[in-house]
């Protein structure tokens, strides 16, 4: 009875693809729990959680190709700017929990220290605007540090060659250091440059999504911010949800990290995936101050609010 | 017969040492285990997690599969054509070049666009990498046969495509396995890689996850696998090969 | 089948090979060529076959032009050409197989004859150099042309299996009344088989001499020891020696 | 000399063609430029960057360059020890096959570890890409050699080496040029990859960080870097090979 | 050099090609080898030049064993086997250069003699056949081991060219006493050049009978058309002719 209640529904539900931005993990966790418990399809959507491995999702999405995307304000910005049409539709996580972490031997503590250090990174000029706008908040020269390509090395290979510090998510990398023990001195953007607090990840889609089918954007973000609502208050059970989904991930590591997530994914915020215009214009005027921006930026375009749950 | 048998036990040996030596200088340099896990630490895991990575296995063998015997065709029609039509192959033997320097990430998305997350364009990527030594060891051999073969035919009155199946094309076999063995060998870290592209099940798959969950053990374990894979097809390439060019001269080099 | 040749002249990079080479075949005859090595019996031969177009001159079968055509004529290469990773049967209907489908009855009958009735499934690797020589031959004996060129087909064979062979080619000849040209360094042989013998000068090769050989037929293996014999092989011997 | 002057054109036109055809499907399709520039824009922005190119691009060809000299002196160094060494040739061969199976993202971070961010990873990197074709090819031509040509040195009296030298080598000559070809080919992409493990300067550099700011146009002129360079090695690896086999029958082949 | 053959038997995958054979040559001797194509002849030359080991009995040069050993003997195989990629004359020093540093002038004089010197720097695929039977000719006189095996060394040359070579041949053996070891089908060849002559039968090859040839040295052209000659030509003839 319940079988044929929900083979009914199918036939009416309308297909969508998101796509990933990597491997699933635990900034996923929310559309995986939607997928899961229902959501979507409560919402008349049938989800396919899609993750593309090194080709990352904001092409796609941008074609048409995929309807969601898991996005980054970073790149959304500089694609913008490159006239790709997409648009952030929802921030996954309320503030940057990203930062500089280096071995606690390596002893820096703050953005003074990085002077006669070599941070590895993968060669973008932004990263040095970055690196630079922290030091000279504590009046360090950037010219002082040494910065290398690392490429695809992982945070935990180069710090233990000619590296001393990199830069990390404290949710996942992070996790993992401490899953191992390792004691990893970090240094927060947010704690140094307000600027810096950008929404990284977020949820997107294309301007044409938005402008043709603004039903199944509103459908598609309400039965997400339901999923993140649940990661945010069980975040045992959300985890297991991904590992179910995802049983090739590390159980421990998805666990940990989901825990200190969990109050992290809505924050300060009075509702999950909401977006400041601020916020936008902030990191926009940061890059353009450092002449990083090929081009105009209207931060009112690259995103919206419009779609969330009412509070 | 004997020593045959005794052959195909030294690869192994030799395979046994390397894994020891291996094993033994973890232990001695006491490297990490996230870092380079052991042999014995790897083939654990891998029999720990056998059940969950069947499917993956299995998916990955059926791409491999089907796009090697795809590419390998092509890669043969490809040469055929450049071969037989006069003035084709140097218009566009560049063409195969440029062909094999299109980075996948660049074509990854295109493809993805133009053919969605399917099994296309995954086939089309392994493909492009197998086609390749086929196409250029197939017109080499070609371009080799020996002329008085070829000139004998001639004056025999055959026709160009008698020519080209009855003394082109098995002279080189030889030279066409050649390039087949090289494709047999990067046909498998081409589905892998082909599986980047948004796929749901693979070794590919598998090996992303392990490595984004900082799970080097199992990074080795699907290494293992598409070792053990090309191995595999290289050596039924190799089988294949004896079975079809069972002519070549073996009696006369006995010593 | 008439085979005409005229006037026909050839060079290798500069060297000439063929100079002003004219000669003919009438339907049914057999004519050999004797002449020095490296004079350019072979080049004529790929003349004729159409595999290289000549500087000058015409090649004609049965009076039509066929300079440069490939397929009209049955050829016996001086190497053997075998085919390596084809047995001796298969390597022998070959010539049928470019036409029609090949006669594997009458191949191996022909095995039988010259004594390879055990070498039918060997591989050309696993014969001597005769044996190999005579696959070659029965290859072209097999072909559906009717004109035949044949170059220096029984230089291997030792003295009897070469006279069998003879006698072989004869009968075939006799039999089928097939044209032949064939390219020998031996007199005897050349005397035993032709109507017509041209004799070669050294390069670039002209015509030195045309012997019309008067012996009836069927020729018999006595006749070798007979004086008119051995007075025309002395008479080519001093016409072929060098000036 | 005429007809080859001619030759030398039609890849030009084909490729001029192939252009032609993706600006007008661009056109009429219209396709967005930052998914998939047409080739005007692609050589306008390419002229515009010249200056800041150039540093990258000697700096991608010196890798390539060094990478695929060393990388084909040991394809060819393995497959001289492989073929020498009785029952050498059958422990190893596994190994080789092996090594074209380590996945680069694996690989990277041990080599780093171990070899730090230096020139030293990325070269061996593009010797793994490279030396694998040329070994390959090399066994098989050396293993093609003509029994009757290796037994006539024998009866003569020649040394193991003295036939290697004197008749296997030059005998396979034509097959380690078309090992040689793919290798070119595969060199300036190996190159384009191992920059990714950390470099200052290098087409990969430039291209990845052209991806990340939505640049596609100077992706593409990236590609078309690396394809006109990988033509170039590829076509000296020609004309190398023009001066090296040049006892080839041509002159028979003339019909 | 002397070489001893003692009751070697030989056989490829069940068929047996010789059977039991003992035959010797004496230090500066002469001796050829007479016998129907595929009856073994070039597998007794790989067995002496120890390409393959017989199945059963001896190869003994100057007394001592060499059963599979290379390198003892100057080879002229049947087929030219010359190198491709090598001219003519970097061909000819080939077997030189094996030994010590190769001496092309000797080469080159050698060339001259032979009619060859404009082909010094021909590739092999631009010569005739019997230039190419002419150039792995001198390949193995120009050898520096003194025991030679010739296989078939002048079967694709015309009756003059092959006149000459023998003679070159003779004189060659006359003066560095060197001992030869000759397979022909030629029984006047046989006859004008060796000391004995070996007949061998068909498959299995046995050896049927040995012939000492009385004729002194050094011997003429004449000699062909002698009385005793015809005679012994005769005897030969008879003895090959199949029972
Ligand atoms: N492909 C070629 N390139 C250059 N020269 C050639 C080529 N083929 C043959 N020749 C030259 O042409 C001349 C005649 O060669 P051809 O093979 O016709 O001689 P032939 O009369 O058949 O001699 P033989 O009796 O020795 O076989 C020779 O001097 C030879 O060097
Ligand atoms: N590699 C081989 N494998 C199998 N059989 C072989 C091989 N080589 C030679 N034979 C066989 O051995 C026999 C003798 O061959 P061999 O070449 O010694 O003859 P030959 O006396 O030199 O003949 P010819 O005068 O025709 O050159 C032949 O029946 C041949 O089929
Ligand atoms: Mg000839
Ligand atoms: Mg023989």
């Amino acid at each position: 009875q319940n079988k044929t209640a929900t083979t009914k529904k199918t036939k009416k539900l309308k297909k969508v693809t998101v796509v990933l931005d990597w491997t699933p993990n635990t900034n996923h966790t929310g559309l995986f729990v939607a997928k899961e418990k229902g959501y979507f399809k409560e919402q008349g959507l049938d989800v396919d959680i899609i993750s593309p491995g090194e080709t990352g999702a904001d092409q796609l999405v941008a074609s048409g190709k995929a309807d969601f995307g898991v996005s980054y304000q970073e790149s959304i910005t500089q694609a913008r700017v490159q006239n790709v049409p997409i648009v952030s539709i929802a921030a996954i996580i309320q503030h940057n929990t990203s930062g500089f972490a280096s071995p606690v031997k390596k002893g820096i503590k703050s953005p003074k220290d990085f002077v006669g250090k070599t941070y590895g990174g993968w060669g973008s000029p932004v990263e040095k605007a970055i690196l630079k706008s922290l030091m000279s908040e504590e009046n360090a020269n950037v010219n002082k540090l040494n910065i290398v390509n690392m490429g695809d090395a992982d945070f935990f290979t180069a710090v233990k060659r000619d590296i001393d510090f990199a830069w990390i998510y404290q949710g996942w990398t992070g996790i993992q250091a401490e899953l191992r023990g390792e004691k990893l001195n970090m240094i927060y953007l947010t704690d140094y440059s307000k600027k810096l607090d950008y929404y990284t990840p977020v949820l997107a889609t294309n301007e044409k999504m938005i402008s043709k089918n603004p039903k199944i954007v509103k459908a598609f973000v309400a039965a997400a911010s339901k999923g993140y609502n649940f990661a945010i208050e069980n975040p045992k059970e959300a985890a297991s949800i991904l590992i179910k989904d995802n049983p090739d991930l590390d159980k421990k590591l998805v666990e940990k990290s989901q825990e200190w997530l969990a109050s992290k994914y809505k924050d300060d915020a009075d509702r999950w995936g909401e977006q400041k215009l601020s916020v936008w214009k902030n990191y926009a005027d940061f890059l353009a101050e450092n002449k990083l921006l090929e081009g105009n930026f209207k931060p009112k375009e690259a995103f919206t609010n419009d779609f969330l749950p009412a509070k | 017969m004997k020593s045959k048998n005794i052959k195909g036990w030294q690869p192994i040996v030799v395979i046994l040492l390397f894994l020891i030596c291996w094993q033994l200088s973890i232990k001695i340099w006491r490297i990490e285990s996230w870092l380079l896990p052991g042999p014995i630490a790897i083939f654990k895991e891998g029999m720990r997690s056998t059940d969950s990575l069947l499917p993956h296995i299995s998916s990955t063998i059926q791409l491999t599969i089907i796009g090697l015997l795809i590419g390998s065709l092509l890669g043969f029609l490809i040469a055929f054509l450049l071969h037989l039509i006069p003035g084709v192959r140097e218009a566009f033997y560049p063409l195969l070049i440029l062909s094999q320097n299109v980075p996948i990430i660049v074509l990854a998305p295109l493809l993805i666009i133009w053919f969605g997350f399917g099994v296309l364009p995954k086939l089309i990527i392994i493909s492009l990498v197998c086609f390749f030594p086929v196409t250029v060891s197939a017109l080499d051999g070609f371009r080799q046969t020996p002329s008085e073969l070829i000139n004998y035919m001639k004056m025999a009155g055959a026709s160009k495509s008698q020519v080209f199946w009855k003394v082109e094309l098995p002279f080189s076999l030889p030279s066409i396995f050649s390039g087949l063995k090289i494709s047999a060998t990067y046909s498998v870290m081409g589905a892998v890689i082909s599986e980047w592209l948004g796929a749901k099940s693979g070794i590919g798959v598998y090996m992303t996850l392990a490595s984004s969950s900082f799970r080097t053990d199992r990074v080795f374990v699907s290494i293992f696998i598409i070792m053990f894979l090309s191995m595999l097809f290289f050596f039924l390439i190799v089988v294949i090969e004896r079975f079809t060019v069972k002519w070549k001269v073996k009696g006369v080099k006995r010593k | 089948m008439t085979l005409q040749v005229e006037q026909l002249s050839m060079s290798y990079s500069g060297h000439q090979v063929l100079d002003n080479i004219s000669l003919y075949v009438n339907e049914g005859e057999f004519v050999s060529i004797l002449g020095p090595s490296g004079s350019g019996k072979s080049t004529l031969f790929h003349l004729i076959g159409g595999l290289v177009k000549p500087d000058s001159g015409e090649v004609k079968l049965n009076g039509s032009i066929i300079n440069g055509e490939l397929g009209h004529v049955s050829f016996m290469p001086q190497d053997h050409s075998l085919l390596p990773w084809r047995t001796v049967l298969k390597n022998i209907v070959l010539s049928q197989e470019l036409k029609h489908k090949p006669d594997e009855k009458l191949a191996r009958d022909w095995l039988k004859r010259t004594g390879l009735e055990n070498y039918e499934n060997a591989y050309p690797h696993e014969l001597s150099g005769g044996m190999k020589q005579r696959v070659s031959f029965l290859r072209s004996l097999l072909a559906p042309q009717s004109f035949m060129c044949m170059d220096e087909p029984f230089s291997a064979l030792d003295e009897f299996t070469r006279l069998e062979m003879q006698q072989w080619l004869l009968s075939i000849w006799e039999e089928q009344r097939r044209s032949i040209l064939l390219v020998t360094h031996n007199i005897d042989e050349a005397l035993l088989m032709s109507d017509r013998i041209y004799l070669f000068s050294d390069k670039p090769a002209k015509i030195k001499e045309e012997i019309i050989v008067p012996f009836p037929r069927p020729r018999k293996k006595e006749l070798l020891l007979s004086d008119e014999f051995t007075e025309y092989k002395r008479k080519i011997y001093l016409a072929l020696e060098k000036e």
